[in-house]
């Protein structure tokens, strides 16, 4: 249980409760909550005498909450380019890379997603594609299959909204031949793609119904849901598509005004360690960006793991999706699936 | 010709019997009023023939046709009901033009004919007002006019007339009484006031309890009640109990111990002892004793008594006297009214006793 | 009186049919066995209903959630029942207008009106969180108080009130003893709406929570967004058994729900 | 006197939505008819210039309108016989109309997807019986979204109308049946009129909530965009408030409009209420 | 003592004036009925006294306090509504134990008074029905229960007994007036029924249209209306428009073109001619023209006419006589009616024409 370490007044300013207690607030997603507190939190807690206290949501509202300053979060987890909002609104402090003794450990590519002065990834995702072979005649191995007949009025595509709707749009530029992103080439690409699609999905578990129920025969989507999507549809398969992945890349960067930044620092620290990022990949929380981690094939199905594989991941610029992102949305809601 | 027939019919609340084999019988063109205390099922009545009531049992007829199971807007009854129930939405105007604009009729002519009804209850200039806005007795016409401007084959009152003062009464039981017969409307009439009833009806009914106790023309009930609760009912407030039958000086006496009562009988009644003698208050006479002969003293249908109450009725006087057989109520017509206390004689006219069931 | 309406009885069932059939498909998915949800379902298993408390976060939030409707409501009562009554009992200029505003909670789109009590009611007023959701529940609570009691108050006959003045009732024991019982389906009806649309809300709740504070819908939906197993569903399940147990309840007490209806 | 009074029953209420939501809200809406310090109306222009805009506009008031004639025309009927009931069955079926609201909107959905999908309850029976020869499409069609809609809102109209009906005298409906109305004509012409104040409130709420509703028609929706796509497009992922304020506003213009046209038809339908 | 008095009191709903500058006076321990037809502002009185309205303006003054502002409940005013306005959600019961709980009264004697009380207006055995399952009648007798147990300071009576029976009217009449006298309690009675307020009041004030036209004791005003308009309230249904004096046989003569009437005039009437004769239908006295002497034919206060319409009202008949001085309404008591187109004579005893100001 977890119970105990929430601040039941809800008054998080003061920055210490009653005992004198450190509080250190962290903002995440509010998943797997159980399995944090035990292997994550607690022990962090009893090492430094600091109590823990979360807020939950998703991306976009503890973004707009830290906007507003109306709880003084000192640590959040943000993933992809919501993160880089928090930069470009100047909301995140820069973090001390000397006091992360474990970056080293970690792949390049989870390093400094949004540059050295931020946080880095403590997990990174592939986006591939998941199908049901029963409904899908012959192999997709390729972004590009999505075109083909077989998904014809057979597919979901994130929403534009989703995590992974820019990477679709990348993705189409390149299915549409670009060696460099082409936006009205992706958007073409789109269009043509629209007709095969029964629906935009923005919720994974919508993603996971329509394959269960066959609504659809598959679609894009992040590895670490196959594991339910198998239990829907248990032929289900999972692949990385040849032109590449893509990365969904999740950091924890601390809150400007924080009073708590040395803390916040060891915190993350703790999260890179081997014995943190081993611990979530056997649990199948999160997969392990740390190189040290060292897991069996059972233990690595349904996350994504290995240096292969994680050190060729597509991944976004950051800063671009996200000053392209008000032009893409309007374009894709005019031109795509209207 | 018999329009309307209740028969057998029975009607309860929940479990409780309202009406148990009920009959009814009108002719049509004609109005009936169903008179009797308050409770007795008169409003029960009124909403079984209109529909609004399902009976337990018996049987509804109506012109010919089995009425028991019809629908209530299939009937073309007129109802009056004793708490308005005006549409609270709707002027005054609308409320009555509502039973004719169903009936499709043309715009001018709902107008004509709700004009006219509305002079008919005295309620020109007040077309444009809604219920909430009006007195007692303005809501109690706009109710009467209602009902009446639809011509229905049936019209149901329900105490239409309780909140209007006596002349406005007068008028409109008048004017409701013309229109039922140009119309040859056939009406079923409640009300409390019995010279109401008594007026405006071809046959009056009196209900006791879910029953009807008598059934006759308006003259038949006034003056020759059948039994005793339809005659406390309509003002035979004096009751003799005769104790047997004695030769008197004119012929056979009716006796209260030593007191004799010379009697009419009505047609069909025997001299068996199952009669209570009755009498109006307004019947009976009084004189102080010591205006009295000695010879007028010793006739018969006279009793001595004791003046304990005298109240001012307006026209008359009523008095409440003490005998040796009894309280007894006279209403006289007197200038100087008998002061309570005084000593006076009552006298029985002998064709004002009527002999009444027990 | 009966009265028999056969057609309307069918159509009424026919309706209640398309209200309840999507919730007999939820329950029914709730007992399966798999991690995802799945109709017809695998097998039989309570595990997610053994779930929901495993995971504290929904007894937990579910509290919260009760404690702010449940408050929240009171307060809104107690604005909202003399404003209902004033705006139907008196005729006065300006009424159409306070109406409006009276309704305006529920006008604005909720994530605009969340934001906004974010950026004023917390961060401005420094109000503490949980007061802010409560808060923030009462204003949305207040319209569906004010005008469902209103309109129910628009066909009552104020002249029994009257009555009770006159026997030497003051004008809020004439409230509470004569129209309060008389409009009690409205105000059944009004309190009803108000809860619930409080308990669903995530709109204001999605803003107005802070650390270690959330209703049971964020939590919900927080969990729907990584887990697709049927503990959804099996909430679902238990939110229902607990209203028909409050029913029941309500039943035994006071003469059923017959209480709030009869008239 | 009177007067007064009446104001102090009101000003608790009053005070408490002007500090808390009236205030803010005239700020937040007032801000987007300024944009560096000088007034525009820039962002309302940059929307109805634009013809895709006011095409989202149409659709999401044709679900809207849709959503909320149908709300009445099943809820009305349903409450009318709940209100005649006797009171223990009336206490059921007001607690079985309110069950509905418990369930989460994304089990609802997959609710919807088995009984509309297509391999859904109502394909299988249209295929079956030989209506159709081959799976309608319903899920993710505008339809889906109505119906999604309807089954969200269709207990707040009946709870509401239910409480509303009760308060009419049934001897009004006696009179009118009486003046040769037939059932039905009796109840539209008294219970109906009598009842629009409450029919109003129902469909403000439906009509209002079918507006702002982001959830139930991005779940069963489909391709088929609403304004507040919109909305939370431009609140949540891009973080413009500025332009979900200008949609906000937009959208509350548009329900006052609207109800302010309800309001219009109910003094008709009935002057005194 | 002046209890109440109502000072140049004015009432408007929006803005149409129903009282303008009203003055009342009652002394303690009275009871004052307002008479009027409707519509003249008699529940408007009773309200403005309970406090239900507000006055435009004036002054009411109660047991020497201003109680022009005073709320309702601060009155202790008993009001029995013409509508009856009974809680919907109590039972007959719990309705008249209102007003004693509110007052804390003990359970115990909760019980008894409310038991006392619903013995006298003849509900026992019905304490637990609610007002929907009573009938029209029933449901006027809780109103009047529930006012009257609070043994209030004033009596507030809006046509408490309209929906009763002639019986139970007169029962429960003598019931309200025996209480009030017993508990000295001063009351204000509206009532359409004329000998209901002529026999319990101690004050009557016939109102016409938001004033009060005279105000009296019942036999004065029953007796000698002193306005036209008053006279034709009462039942002064015939009215003789003299257009000169004569002298007579006896004295001084009335005339009507040839027509001669000696007519007794009241203190305070002069002779000028701004008087009408006004006599009741009652009074008047009709012969077939064949039954008179040429002398009695002779006689001044009488005019010749034929019998138009005959009508029965139970104890007497009305016809309906065309005369060259126009047509008069007749009651008279007998047991075969005149005929409609006979001619008659009518006489105008001369002690019972009243002269009313035009
Ligand atoms: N709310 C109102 N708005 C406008 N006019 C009204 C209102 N209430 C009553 N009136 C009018 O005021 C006048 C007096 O009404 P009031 O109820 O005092 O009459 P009343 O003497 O009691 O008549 P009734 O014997 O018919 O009950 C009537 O003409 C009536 O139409
Ligand atoms: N809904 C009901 N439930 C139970 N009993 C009822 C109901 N309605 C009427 N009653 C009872 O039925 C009896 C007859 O009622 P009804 O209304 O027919 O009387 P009524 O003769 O019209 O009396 P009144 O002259 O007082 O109007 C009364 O004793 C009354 O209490
Ligand atoms: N287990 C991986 C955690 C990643 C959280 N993802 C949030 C997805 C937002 N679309
Ligand atoms: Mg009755
Ligand atoms: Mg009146």
């Amino acid at each position: 249980g977890c119970g105990t370490t929430i601040d039941q007044n809800g008054n998080a300013s003061t920055g210490g409760n009653a005992d004198g207690q450190k509080e250190l607030v962290i903002s995440t997603w509010g998943f797997s909550e159980d399995f944090l507190q035990e292997s994550v939190f607690q022990p962090f807690e009893k090492e430094h005498n600091v109590k823990i206290v979360l807020e939950t949501g998703n991306n976009a509202e503890r973004l707009n909450k830290i906007r507003q300053g109306s709880t003084n979060v000192d640590l959040i987890y943000l993933s992809d380019y919501y993160a880089q909002q928090a930069i470009d609104d100047d909301l995140l402090e820069p973090i001390d890379r000397t006091q992360l003794t474990n970056l080293d450990q970690i792949y390049d590519i989870a390093k400094a997603p949004n540059g050295e002065k931020y946080g880095p990834a403590y997990t990174v995702a592939q986006l591939g594609i998941a199908y049901n072979p029963a409904l899908v005649s012959g192999e997709v191995t390729s972004w590009s299959d999505l075109w083909k007949p077989e998904f014809a009025n057979n597919l979901t595509m994130p929403a534009i909204t989703a995590t992974a709707g820019p990477m679709m749009i990348d993705a189409a530029s390149r299915v549409a031949g670009n060696k460099e992103f082409n936006e009205d080439a992706a958007f073409t690409q789109l269009k043509q793609l629209d007709p095969s699609v029964v629906k935009y999905y923005s919720q994974t578990s919508e993603y996971v119904n329509m394959i269960g129920q066959e609504e659809i025969a598959g679609g894009p989507i992040m590895e670490m849901y196959f594991k339910d999507i198998q239990a829907a549809v248990p032929g289900a398969k999972f692949v990385t598509p040849s032109e590449g992945a893509y990365a969904v890349i999740n950091t924890v960067n601390i809150v400007k005004g924080s009073d708590n930044k040395e803390l916040a620092e060891e915190f993350i620290d703790w999260q890179l360690s081997k014995d943190v990022q081993e611990k979530s990949a056997k649990a199948k929380v999160d997969s392990p960006v740390n190189k040290d981690v060292v897991l069996t094939d059972e233990e690595a199905q349904g996350i994504t793991y290995g240096a292969d594989i994680i050190e060729n991941l597509r991944k976004l610029d950051m800063e671009f999706v996200n000053k392209s992102m008000p032009v893409w949305t309007d374009r894709w809601n005019r031109e795509i699936g209207g | 010709m018999t329009l309307l027939s209740l028969e057998q019919v029975s009607v309860a609340y929940d479990n409780h019997l309202i009406l148990e084999n009920f009959d009814l019988k009108l002719e049509e063109g004609k109005l009936l009023s169903l008179l009797g205390p308050s409770g007795c099922g008169k409003t029960t009545t009124l909403r079984l023939i209109a529909g609004f009531l399902e009976a337990k049992g018996g049987k509804f007829m109506f012109d010919g046709r089995d009425y028991t199971h019809l629908p209530v807007n299939k009937r073309n009854f007129g109802f009056v009901f004793q708490s308005y129930a005006l549409f609270p939405h709707l002027s005054v105007y609308d409320n009555v033009a509502f039973g004719l604009r169903l009936r499709k009729m043309k715009e001018g002519q709902v107008k004509e004919k709700v004009l006219r009804m509305l002079d008919i209850v005295s309620l020109n200039g007040f077309e444009k007002r809604f219920p909430q806005e009006l007195s007692g007795g303005q809501r109690q016409r706009v109710a009467i006019a209602r009902a009446l401007v639809i011509e229905p084959d049936l019209l149901l009152f329900d105490e239409p007339l309780s909140n209007l003062d006596a002349n406005l009464r007068v008028t409109m039981r008048v004017e409701i009484r013309r229109l039922q017969q140009e119309l040859g409307m056939t009406a079923v009439y409640v009300s409390h006031d019995q010279e109401e009833c008594f007026s405006i009806s071809d046959q009056v009914a009196i209900m006791n309890a879910g029953k009807i106790e008598q059934l006759g023309a308006p003259t038949d009930i006034y003056q020759y009640p059948k039994t005793e609760y339809v005659a406390r009912f309509i003002g035979f407030n004096n009751f003799l109990v005769f104790d047997g039958t004695r030769q008197g000086n004119t012929g056979l006496e009716w006796t209260i111990g030593d007191y004799g009562f010379d009697v009419q009988l009505q047609a069909g009644q025997s001299t068996a002892n199952t009669y209570k003698g009755a009498i109006r208050p307004e019947d009976l006479r009084i004189i102080p004793l010591g205006q009295l002969t000695d010879l007028q003293k010793s006739l018969s249908n006279q009793v001595p008594g004791t003046v304990k109450v005298s109240t001012y009725l307006g026209r008359s006087y009523q008095f409440e006297v003490q005998t040796a057989l009894g309280a007894f109520t006279v209403n006289q017509e007197m200038d100087i009214p008998i002061a309570p206390g005084q000593q006076v004689m009552i006298t029985f006219p002998a064709d004002k006793i009527v002999m009444v069931a027990q | 009186m009966k009265e028999k309406h056969y057609g309307l009885a069918i159509f009424s069932t026919l309706v209640f049919i398309f209200l309840l059939g999507p919730l007999v498909i939820i329950s029914v998915t709730s007992f399966g066995p798999g991690t995802v949800l799945k109709f017809p379902p695998d097998g039989f298993s309570l595990k997610w209903y053994q779930n929901i408390w495993a995971v504290d976060m929904f007894p937990k939030t579910f509290v919260t959630s009760i404690i702010i409707s449940l408050l929240g409501n009171l307060l809104a009562l107690i604005l909202g029942v003399p404003a209902a009554y004033a705006l139907s009992r008196y005729h006065f200029r300006g009424r159409d207008l306070l109406n409006a505003i009276f309704l305006s909670p529920v006008l604005i789109p909720g994530i605009v009106l969340g934001f906004t009590m974010l950026k004023y009611v917390l961060v401005m007023y420094q109000l503490p969180i949980y007061a802010g959701l409560l808060v923030g529940h009462t204003v949305i609570m207040l319209p569906f108080i004010i005008r469902v009691i209103g309109s129910s108050l628009s066909n009552f006959d104020f002249s029994i009130e009257e009555a009770a003045v006159s026997l030497g009732a003051g004008r809020l024991q004439a409230f509470f003893r004569v129209v309060l019982p008389n409009i009690r389906s409205g105000i059944m009806a009004a309190v009803l709406i108000a809860f619930l649309e409080s308990f669903n809300n995530v709109d204001i709740s999605v803003f107005m929570t802070g650390p270690g504070i959330s209703t049971l819908p964020i939590q919900m939906l927080t969990y729907v967004q990584n887990y697709f197993d049927p503990t959804i569903a099996a909430i679902s399940v238990v939110l229902m058994i607990l209203t028909g147990l409050l029913m029941f309840v309500i039943e035994r007490l006071m003469g059923g729900l017959a209480y709030f209806t009869k008239r | 006197m009177k007067i007064n009074k009446m104001y102090w029953l009101l000003l608790p209420g009053l005070l408490f939505l002007t500090v808390f939501m009236l205030i803010p809200i005239i700020l937040t809406i007032g801000s987007t008819f300024v944009q560096e310090g000088k007034p525009t109306l820039e962002g309302y222009l940059y929307f109805f210039k634009d013809a895709y805009f006011n095409r989202i506009l149409l659709t999401t008031l044709r679900v809207s309108v849709f959503t909320t004639v149908i709300c009445i025309a099943l809820g009305y009927p349903v409450a009318y016989y709940i209100s005649r009931l006797g009171t223990r069955k009336k206490g059921i079926l007001l607690a079985l109309s309110i069950f509905p609201l418990l369930t989460s909107p994304v089990v609802r959905s997959f609710s919807w997807m088995i009984i509309l999908g297509r391999k859904g309850l109502v394909n299988n029976a249209l295929v079956a019986t030989g209506i159709v020869d081959k799976p309608i499409e319903i899920l993710y069609t505008p339809t889906a979204m109505i119906i999604g809609l309807v089954h969200l809102f269709l207990p707040l109209i009946i709870i509401t109308l239910v409480g509303v009906m009760e308060n009419v005298d049934s001897e009004l409906i006696r009179a009118a049946e009486s003046l040769g109305a037939s059932r039905f004509t009796a109840l539209r012409k008294v219970l109906f009129p009598l009842t629009i104040p409450g029919l109003i409130i129902g469909s403000v709420l439906v009509f209002v909530g079918s507006l702002t509703a982001y959830t139930t028609p991005a779940l069963l929706g489909g391709k088929e965009r609403v304004i507040s796509t919109f909305l939370y497009q431009n609140a949540m992922t891009l973080n413009d408030w500025y332009l979900a304020s200008v949609i906000a506003t937009i959208m509350i213009v548009i329900t006052l409009v609207v109800v302010g046209l309800m309001n219009k038809v109910a003094t008709k339908l009935n002057p005194k209420g």
